[in-house]
């Protein structure tokens, strides 16, 4: 880490007030961090499409949130989207890349094979089961490949865990990160009571009803895939 | 002893505080002379105040024109750019910086320590020292030396220095071939730069760059240099574009060719200065040729037309400065994301042939060319004194 | 006759001991796995002259996902699911070459409305895919901005297509026998109004690259390709055109209701890059014929010829199927021996071919003209390593 | 030229080269791995072949049998017609002439079949792993290829 978050904290805590102070920075800093994430620009296959240049392009627009600065060095980046899969060959070139990222790094998890080699796990001889394997990973976007809202869904929770996680009396040490995908006063419990719910309401299927629903109907509305549950983990210490 | 130091400065600082600082009707020029007569003490005053007013310009500009370039840039690409951070996302360079600042430096294992870290700071010295003498206004200016243009010419050669370094102590292939790049891009059209800038030097007879201005009272040196100064002025944006590294000549930074360029093994605050160097010469170079071409901060006058100079004067004189020179520079830095955002890039042979083929036998040409018109006096809007 | 196993090292230790030149020293520079415009993880081995590029050694295998031996464990449904990841960006025409093999494997006949259909999103994705290229053409050669007018303009397409196919980029739209669904009721007018759209837009194309002085610069006269060498190094596709070989599937050996369309196939001249860049836009344009052509006769009937079985048994033998997709002959051939997986699945991949034409095309020339020759040549990564 | 002739003019090119009908819809012959080379030089050559190209290179193995198939797919644009020349070598020892210096994009495709099936090329001039590391064990498209990172899917 830099000298001033190495030093600073030490000797801030110990002047009155200097606790307040020291939380004062953590939020400038963070704040800072998650606002400017830099992404490498680094795909492997089809999600690099996705992930880097619809993200990228005018639709969707990367650059709302900062983030559309791509570093091809990975000195200068922040953020490692791993975009498509991982193979034997590539997982120690992907290392290195962590490694020579600079400290705070983080990391995305985008697609099913980066997730846990998606559709090319069995009896394949060289993919990589997950890029967890390999390198600690802050947020994970599933998806095949996993739709541009999906990744800025990521994008944000990763932003959240960035400004509630860290503090730079503990650089590099990464809080628990917190549910993002539910909305506030909402609780897991709730949704799985209403599910159960739901499922006891809609217990007898009609038949008829759900043949008709594969057919096109005349009055369409475009829906959108709602499948945009970024999942979390805990990544670890990246020292 | 202490003491006797002590009293001494704060004799001096009383005395050039109320002499110096105070005096309004000086200019910053005159104020730095007199600092410099005045003794030692007030004279590194003046020059740290006069850093640390620079420095902070540095900076701000630096998160200013990278703000602005994003937004540009996203508006040209059909998009809207920041927007997230602060509203329509103006504090985002402010987070880009502070994030800089407290990431991680990486030095490379088998690198030139002192070279490594020497060659950013070099590279901003040679930025802060060029903007030191840019005049936005009258009398605000760091420095005015009566060599204002030879000083131009050498500092502005000293930023390929820095990046020369960076790319040498990088030990890294693809640094060293940016490095490389750099250092014969820019050494090459540092020629046709100072031989544009030369045109202007004749045609207003001076070398200090406060007395270039003054010279434009009757009208800017673009519209009176019978077409001279306007082939003086294409060859300096072009050049200029070249000294910025900027596309289509940002073959040093080359991001599809070369990875990162020079700077790709740089991190955190030693890459910010990179960067803040980078986007603080956008507005130097911008300022310059607003300078030299359209008379700094000069309002729009036409020689003789005495009722139109009058309309163009009717900003209070305090504003006015401001706006003429804040306008016509950002005209410029818009004029050059634009080239920024539309060119592709050029290659290397393509790039010395432009500069030694085209380039430098044109600038030569409108050089006599420019010398035969001072030498008849054939200006267009000629001064009435 | 000898037998020598090398590896990477040998080679590189070999080629760089023969230079003892006093004035030059020659080195290699690595090139990816992770770098921009490798357009994945394609990692090129540079033997370098300062800039010139004196040897170019491509390494592979960043992204060697086994396909083919996933593929013989799985039905001949499941197959085709994987096709989508090797060359996304021509998904359809991927999941196309394997139904058509199986198809004529298993003698599945399929009626002209699928054809038609199939026919069209195919051209509709070859567009989208010269759109992405054109835009990353851009983006190598220095200039951001086209790239997001190739991403603008891929997104239109891309939700007239996503309306019916429910996915935005492994389509997985074609099936043995049929299609995954039928074409939406809007398909046919948002097609029209994408057509529309997208015309004025290639002049747009012409007007930001193809008409800039600097790209011809940069393209013209740099990488050319010989046909002679085009056909030994196994070119196809827009790159094998671009030398000027009019060869085309759709033309040649005409499938699908590509013998109902009438397009002309652009071939180039003297095989450089800018044959290559203009080859392609002009296919845009072709495709679109195509499409406008077929659009408005979509013959009715079933969107599936039979009830989808994923056992289908192909008999005993060995069937080769290839059709055109963007980048060139995509060949499936399959091995079956009566079960209801393949005993063999290969994939002949037209980036896996079109490759080995970077060396010949940029020897002795600038870094700067690998880039752009590369760009050309138009590959994606995942299809050559499979 | 339909299928039938031309496979029969093929075979009647040399006494190494026999008709092969395991393919529905193209002819097909098979050859002597020593003739491979020149055949396939011929069939390059003449003009009532002109076999310009090749697409493919394709290797088989066939465990039972204890052999390996080399199928080369070879396309005339002149003629417009497909012929796919098969060889037999033993699974034990399999080697067969390269082919790179007749179509030099087999230089390739033979590394693939090399890195995939351990098919060893004579003469060929660069022969190495293409798609896996330099140092990794065994074929992996070998039907008894094993390995313990593999994993079987659960029926």
């Amino acid at each position: 880490m830099g000298i001033v978050t190495d030093k600073l904290p030490g000797a801030l805590e110990k002047v009155p007030g200097g606790n307040v102070l020291v939380t004062r920075f953590d939020e400038i800093i963070n704040w800072a961090r998650a606002s400017s994430l830099w992404p490498l620009t680094f795909g492997t296959s089809c999600c690099a499409i996705e992930m880097l240049m619809a993200t990228g392009g005018p639709r969707h627009d990367l650059a709302r949130f900062g983030a559309e600065v791509a570093r091809p060095s990975p000195r200068q980046a922040d953020l490692l989207i791993l975009a498509g899969t991982i193979v034997k060959r590539m997982a120690p070139r992907l290392r290195t890349l962590y490694e020579q990222m600079a400290e705070p790094r983080y990391v995305i998890a985008t697609g099913a094979c980066t997730i846990s080699g998606g559709p090319f796990i069995y009896h394949s001889y060289t993919t990589v089961r997950g890029a967890d394997e390999i390198i600690p990973v802050d947020v994970y976007v599933p998806g095949c490949p996993p739709r541009p809202e999906q990744l800025f869904h990521g994008l944000l929770t990763l932003q959240k865990m960035i400004k509630e996680g860290e503090t730079i009396r503990e650089p590099g040490v990464r809080r628990k990160p917190v549910i993002s995908a539910l909305p506030e006063g909402i609780t897991l419990e709730d949704i799985q009571g209403e599910m159960k719910e739901l499922l006891v309401k809609e217990n007898v299927v009609d038949v008829q009803h759900a043949v008709d629903k594969l057919k096109w109907p005349s009055g369409l509305n475009e829906s959108s895939s709602g499948d945009s549950g970024a999942n979390e983990r805990g990544a670890g210490d990246g020292a | 002893m202490a003491d006797a130091l002590l009293n001494q400065l704060s004799l001096t600082l009383s005395v050039h505080t109320s002499d110096v600082f105070v005096a309004p009707a000086m200019s910053l020029a005159d104020r730095a002379s007199r600092a410099l007569e005045s003794g030692v003490w007030g004279a590194v005053l003046y020059i740290v105040i006069g850093l640390v007013a620079v420095l902070t310009a540095v900076s701000v500009l630096g998160l200013v024109m990278s703000y602005i370039e994003r937004k540009v840039a996203g508006h040209f690409q059909c998009r809207l750019g920041p927007m997230r951070v602060g509203p329509h996302g103006v504090l985002q360079s402010l987070a880009d910086g502070i994030k800089l600042l407290f990431k991680e430096g990486i030095e490379p294992g088998h690198g030139d320590k002192v070279i490594f870290i020497g060659a950013p700071i070099f590279s901003i010295t040679a930025t802060i020292l060029l903007l030191a003498i840019v005049p936005l206004a009258p009398g605000i200016q760091v420095v005015d030396m009566n060599v204002g243009v030879v000083y131009i010419a050498a500092v502005s050669g000293l930023g390929v220095m820095g990046i020369l370094m960076g790319g040498w102590s990088s030990n890294n292939k693809w640094s060293l071939l940016g490095a490389m790049r750099a250092g014969a891009q820019m050494i090459s059209y540092e020629v046709s730069l100072t031989i544009a800038l030369l045109v202007v030097v004749l045609f207003s007879g001076t070398l200090k760059v406060s007395e270039i201005i003054e010279s434009q009272q009757q009208g800017w040196w673009i519209w009176r240099g019978h077409g001279v100064a306007i082939v003086a002025f294409c060859l300096y944006v072009i050049a200029s574009t070249a000294e910025l590294n900027r596309t289509p000549f940002d073959l040093p930074e080359g991001e599809s060719e070369l990875t990162g360029g020079y700077h790709t093994e740089y991190s955190g605050l030693r890459f910010s200065f990179f960067f803040l160097a980078e986007f603080a010469n956008l507005f130097v170079f911008s300022a310059l040729a607003v300078t030299f071409f359209f008379g700094g901060w000069l309002p729009f006058h036409v020689g003789n037309y005495e009722g139109f100079n009058s309309v163009m004067d009717l900003l209070p004189p305090v504003i006015s400065p401001m706006f003429w020179f804040g306008s016509k520079c950002a005209t410029l830095i818009f004029i050059l994301m634009w080239f920024r955002w539309t060119f592709p890039r050029l290659r290397m042979d393509q790039l010395m042939r432009l500069e030694w083929k085209v380039l430098l036998p044109i600038g030569f040409a409108n050089l006599i060319l420019a010398a035969t018109v001072v030498l008849t006096g054939l200006y267009f809007f000629p001064s009435a004194t | 006759m000898t037998v020598e196993v090398s590896s990477l090292k040998e080679l590189v230790e070999q080629a760089s001991g023969d230079d003892r030149s006093p004035d030059t020293q020659e080195y290699f520079v690595n090139m990816g796995p992770q770098h921009p415009s490798t357009h994945g993880v394609l990692r090129l081995v540079l033997k370098l002259d300062g800039e010139r590029v004196l040897r170019c050694i491509p390494v592979l295998g960043y992204i060697h996902r086994s396909i083919e031996k996933i593929s013989e464990h799985m039905n001949y449904m499941n197959c085709v699911h994987l096709t989508d990841r090797m060359d996304y960006l021509s998904s359809i025409m991927n999941n196309w070459a394997v139904s058509k093999a199986v198809e004529e494997a298993a003698g599945i006949e399929v009626n002209s409305r699928i054809q038609t259909i199939r026919t069209i999103f195919a051209e509709l994705e070859r567009i989208q895919s010269h759109q992405l290229w054109w835009g990353v053409l851009g983006m190598d050669l220095g200039a951001f901005t086209p790239f997001l007018y190739g991403i603008r303009d891929r997104e239109v397409l891309n939700d007239v297509m996503e309306e019916t196919v429910g996915a935005r980029l492994t389509m997985n739209y074609v099936l043995p026998g049929g299609l995954m669904a039928d074409i939406h009721p809007n398909f046919v007018h948002r097609v029209k109004e994408f057509i529309k759209y997208f015309r004025p837009k290639l002049d747009e194309y012409d007007d930001l690259l193809t008409n800039n002085v600097i790209i011809q610069e940069r393209l013209r006269n740099v990488g050319i390709l010989s046909p002679q060498t085009a056909v030994q190094y196994g070119a196809t596709g827009p790159v094998l055109r671009g030398s000027g070989v009019a060869f085309d599937l759709r033309k040649d050996h005409p499938y699908g209701v590509y013998d109902q369309a009438d397009f002309e196939v652009p071939v180039g001249t003297i095989g450089d890059s800018w044959d290559r860049y203009w080859v392609r836009v002009e296919e845009m344009r072709q495709s679109m014929n195509i499409v406008e052509q077929l659009l408005d006769n979509i013959p009715p009937g079933d969107f599936l010829v039979k009830k989808l079985n994923s056992k289908i048994k192909i008999p005993e033998g060995r069937y080769y199927s290839q059709l055109e997709t963007a980048r060139g002959i995509l060949g499936v051939f399959i091995v079956s021996d009566k079960k209801d997986e393949p005993y063999r699945m290969h994939y002949r991949s037209p980036n896996f071919n079109n490759l080995w034409c970077l060396e010949p095309m940029i020897k002795g020339d600038y870094i700067a003209s690998l880039i752009g020759a590369m760009s050309s040549l138009d590959l994606v990564i995942p299809d050559i390593d499979r | 030229m339909e299928r039938e002739a031309l496979q029969a003019a093929v075979c009647e090119l040399d006494s190494t080269v026999s008709p092969l009908d395991a393919n529905a819809d193209r002819a097909a012959v098979i050859v002597e791995a020593s003739a491979l080379p020149a055949i396939v030089r011929r069939l390059r050559d003449q003009p009532q072949f002109a076999f310009a190209q090749l697409l493919d290179h394709v290797a088989v193995d066939w465990i039972d049998r204890g052999q390996f198939e080399l199928i080369y797919q070879l396309y005339s644009f002149k003629h417009k017609h497909f012929l796919s020349v098969s060889v037999f070598v033993p699974r034990e020892d399999p080697r067969v002439p390269t082919l790179c210096r007749v179509h030099p994009v087999a230089e390739w495709q033979e590394r693939e079949v090399y890195d995939l099936f351990g098919v060893l090329y004579d003469d060929h001039p660069d022969l190495r792993r293409l798609f896996l590391e330099d140092d990794w064990v065994g074929f992996p498209l070998r039907k008894d290829y094993q390995d313990d990172f593999m994993l079987d899917r659960p029926r």
